[in-house]
């Protein structure tokens, strides 16, 4: 039925038509779903990691802001998730101490808790290789959360931690007992023992009902499924710090307990498998440093001939991935352009030459490499591996 | 950190024009001026028949109780306040137009004509002692309607500090 | 079978014991589940929004922290939660402007864009009436995420607003087609047209694919759904802002256009229906205001006889749900505690009765009192209507 | 904002005190020095045979090659750099019993008997041509036992500011 239609001042004839002949969509003509309990993605998303066996990559393509949606945290682990009973698990704090104790899940959330807002990465958070790689595919193995806990400073009061104490063992109840060696002084510092991410429990594929969380430093120390940490004066040189999460430098050494996150940008958008138009863009990304703030992230949109500063979205927090924006016109010629942070320490990120010179030819743990993109003439985007 | 914004452009040249025709297919607000009253016009009569049809079952006969709320002002006895209605609480008659065009009935939003909505806007206003039956409601005529609940509206005046308002 | 088990010190003989015996649980004997496309929620996890058919309140007291998990972010609609396919969805904006445009989502995402952590509020947020009330339903109409999408300022430049625009009509696309009538000059201050919502699309029940965003003002005002925006020289007066969102004050008037929350705090935990100990308790909970940053919480352990400052969890953001904190001792005799926020305008969260003694002998809109949780000796918490 | 931290105790009193049998039952790592090793001893000639029916499937005939990673250093010509194996990249031969202990067989786990781990430990350092095969592993012999990689190892000397390392 054609339908003359009124007019911005109502002027135009119109009288007997339904007004749902004026109405574009479905969705204003019929009640929609009803109050739940618990919400819904909407099925036109289709925002999903990228699992192996053993990890799965956080879409950083897809995401916007700062917050990783709790479902779509990367995962890494060694045999896999634990289902884990939050009536039965405990933690058993001994060793060193004057008092070894052992706190249910309850106890430990009776304790004064503390929340903050911190990336978690994986050390081994780096592909190169082809140009069809997508932010998540070079280094999707970052997520951040707000996480929620005690701190374990306030066991080691608890416990009596003793004054030769240097190191802890930190050891999960999974199936790989993963273990760690962690310097007590981290303990001391901010270690939290989690038990809550954004905003509700942990996710069980982030370490249901406790893990530990070492703000800013690899992932890997933040042992999941939390089940036993035992103070020590030496550190007891698990598997995975001793066969893995050590990484090659010059003359054939290799760098032992690495903790913390070197500082890291990339944009995440234009990226692959996006693609761009002529005209203003706004180039994004995510920058951090586990060794404090993010002091300042550059972009170049001339493969690295120029740079500048880009804006940083507030809030600006301690070892914490931090949004950054770049509006840029782009007149359609074919370009390079690749963000790089600066932290708080005066710690430029390096590119993969740099890298690769100061530590030798090989390419280990804690790479974290300038990522250029290539934007083509006709609004593809592709990664540009050297 | 410092933020670059001496690049931005005023317009980023984003977006279509609208035509005519596409803001009038989704412009159905109503003002309290009349601005986008459709053509048409409607009377109580007409519109007890199809308020009796269409909406008395959530709103009660004649808009009085229902399940859904009252549109019109009664005396009842059983409550201590009266209940919020038209004739007792809404401070534009316009709003009613406007509001069923838009959300009535509540299971067949967007089904009623505009002609429909005219007959039922007359019939509220009748019914709540606004109008009277003779009086033919149209772009012109809503909105100099008076509604009796209007001198009771004031604006916020809380605005912060320690004052509590 | 007995074992003979290890000292710390590996000192007792068990030969030809399987470490399986030694260890605890079922999940460390075998492998968990592989990584995944999505993560999970526990399933010893059951916390849920309480729904009616029209609003379903955020679990305010299994909260931790200040972000909402996006699927128990609180919903209140007024016709259902509208399918709405993003492809097809348009934001018209049109009225006093020199260009009305329309913009699809994927036009929406151009533009510059920003994040901002912050509440959103229902204005209708207070039930009372029984002691067995909890933080949800006393007062689970807020909750907080972190929003992304395009200040609405930057769309407003992009249309050309005319200086003679006073007010704008912001109308959304489910089944009730909600409008409201927002004066321009929130649009230039800090209305974002967001798209976002805790680093993924927005949840269909927070407005999915795009909504208005209003920092600090009631919710509804924050149209879900946007599909049109109207430029005005004065304010439509629809349903939402005259029968519904006005509220009793005294000699019989009734406040219109109420928009800022007042600022509110509510202690979640303890609160009924937990219980607790005897002993130290972290008394937690969130305060927020739609004029600004939290300046303080004061918590009264003693049914208000005496206010101490509470500890406040950074970042402490602006028109932002704030955690705050305070360890005390409870000895095991009946009490009440309370919680009390000042805001950066020096606005002092009041008690019922000073509500009422302001506004008149009614319940409306905008009540945010001081809530008095009762502790009993047996450890039982009871809300403490007024 | 104002922070209360006066009012903290030291000690909460929270938790309830382990006793020496919970401790025992969980504290099954084993540090460089061997503390934390159990009673008992292996050999490589029956580590051998427990290797090839329990691990063979996964790291390799006489632990080279295989679906999940060598065990055993050997000069394969096909790989550009060497294998990271036992022989060549682990420090401490107390890890090798601490890690099979704890995680292996990757499919059952804390299936093996402390004696079991004591074999393949002893096995695995005489494949790797570390340990001969008269060699008995045990507590005491086991932590004496140097390997060749742990020379390689040094720890990290990072440290923020300007130089990239
Ligand atoms: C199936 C039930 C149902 C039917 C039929 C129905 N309504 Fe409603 N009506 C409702 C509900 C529910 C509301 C409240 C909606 C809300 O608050 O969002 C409502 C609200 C209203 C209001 C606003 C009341 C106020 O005080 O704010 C008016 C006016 C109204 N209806 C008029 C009508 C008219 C006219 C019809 C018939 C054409 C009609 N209704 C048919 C259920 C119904
Ligand atoms: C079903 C497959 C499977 C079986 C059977 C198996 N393993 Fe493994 N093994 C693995 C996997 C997978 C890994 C890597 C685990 C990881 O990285 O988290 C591994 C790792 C190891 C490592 C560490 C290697 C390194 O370089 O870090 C050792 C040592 C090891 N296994 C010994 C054994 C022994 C001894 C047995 C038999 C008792 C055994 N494995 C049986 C799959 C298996
Ligand atoms: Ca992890
Ligand atoms: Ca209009
Ligand atoms: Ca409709
Ligand atoms: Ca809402
Ligand atoms: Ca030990
Ligand atoms: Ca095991
Ligand atoms: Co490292
Ligand atoms: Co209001």
């Amino acid at each position: 039925a054609v339908a003359l239609v009124q007019t911005a001042s109502g002027k135009t004839l119109q009288q007997g038509i339904a007004v749902s002949e004026l109405l574009p969509d479905a969705p204003t003509k019929q009640i929609g779903t009803l109050a739940g309990e618990v919400g819904t993605r909407s099925t036109f998303e289709k925002v999903v990691k990228k699992p192996s066996d053993i990890s799965s990559r956080s879409p950083l393509q897809d995401f916007y802001g700062i917050i990783t949606p709790s479902d779509l945290h990367f995962e890494r682990h060694h045999a896999g998730v634990p289902v884990i009973d939050p009536a039965k698990h405990e933690l058993l704090i001994h060793g060193l101490v004057d008092k070894p104790l052992v706190f249910t899940v309850g106890d430990l959330k009776r304790f004064p808790s503390v929340s903050r807002i911190a990336f978690l990465e994986c050390s081994g958070n780096f592909r190169s290789g082809k140009e069809t790689l997508s932010p998540q595919d070079i280094c999707g193995l970052t997520s951040q959360s707000e996480w929620t806990g005690v701190k374990l400073s306030t066991l080691f009061r608890e416990v009596g931690v003793k004054p030769n104490a240097s190191w802890f063992l930190a050891e999960g109840s999974d199936a790989a007992i993963m273990t760690r060696s962690i310097p007590v002084k981290k303990g001391w510092d901010d270690a939290i023992v989690a038990y809550a991410q954004n905003g509700e429990a942990l996710r069980p594929e982030q370490g249901y009902p406790v893990r530990l969380f070492l703000p800013g430093w690899e992932g890997n120390t933040s042992v999941k499924w939390l089940r036993r940490i035992e103070l020590s004066d030496q550190p007891f040189m698990t598997r995975e710090e001793t066969s893995k999460y050590t990484e090659p430098i010059k003359e054939g050494k290799y760098r032992q307990f690495s903790f913390d996150i070197d500082a890291r940008s990339i944009i995440t958008f234009p990226a692959y498998p996006k693609t761009v138009e002529k005209g203003w863009i706004e180039i994004r990304g995510i920058a951090w440093s586990g060794r404090g703030k993010v002091a300042r992230v550059e972009v170049s949109t001339d493969a690295g001939k120029s740079w500048q500063l880009a804006a940083l979205q507030k809030p600006i927090l301690d070892k914490a991935h931090t949004a950054f924006r770049y509006v840029w016109h782009w007149n359609g010629t074919e370009t390079e352009i690749l963000s790089r942070v600066t932290d708080e320490t005066g710690y430029v990120q390096p590119t993969l030459k740099q890298l690769i010179e100061a530590r030798g030819n090989t390419i280990g743990y804690h790479f974290n490499p300038i990522t250029a993109w290539r934007i083509k003439p006709d609004g593809t985007v592709l990664f540009k591996p050297e | 950190p410092v933020v670059i914004t001496d690049t931005l452009p005023t317009r980023f040249g984003i977006g279509r024009l609208a035509t005519a025709a596409e803001i009038a297919r989704l412009d159905i607000d109503v003002r309290p001026d009349g601005k986008g009253l459709p053509a048409g016009q409607g009377n109580s009569t007409t519109g007890k028949q199809i308020f009796a049809t269409k909406c008395a079952a959530c709103h009660g006969t004649g808009g009085v109780g229902g399940p859904n709320g009252s549109l019109v002002t009664s005396t009842n006895p059983d409550r201590k306040r009266p209940e919020k209605t038209i004739g007792n609480y809404w401070p534009y008659a316009t709003t009613v137009f406007d509001y069923i065009r838009r959300a009535m009935p509540f299971s067949q939003p967007g089904s009623l004509t505009n002609e429909e909505v005219y007959h039922l806007t007359a019939y509220l206003l009748q019914a709540n002692g606004i109008i009277d039956e003779k009086a033919v409601i149209n772009a012109q005529t809503l909105p100099r309607v008076v509604m009796p609940a209007q001198k009771l509206f004031v604006p916020d005046n809380r605005k912060g500090g320690p004052e509590i308002k």
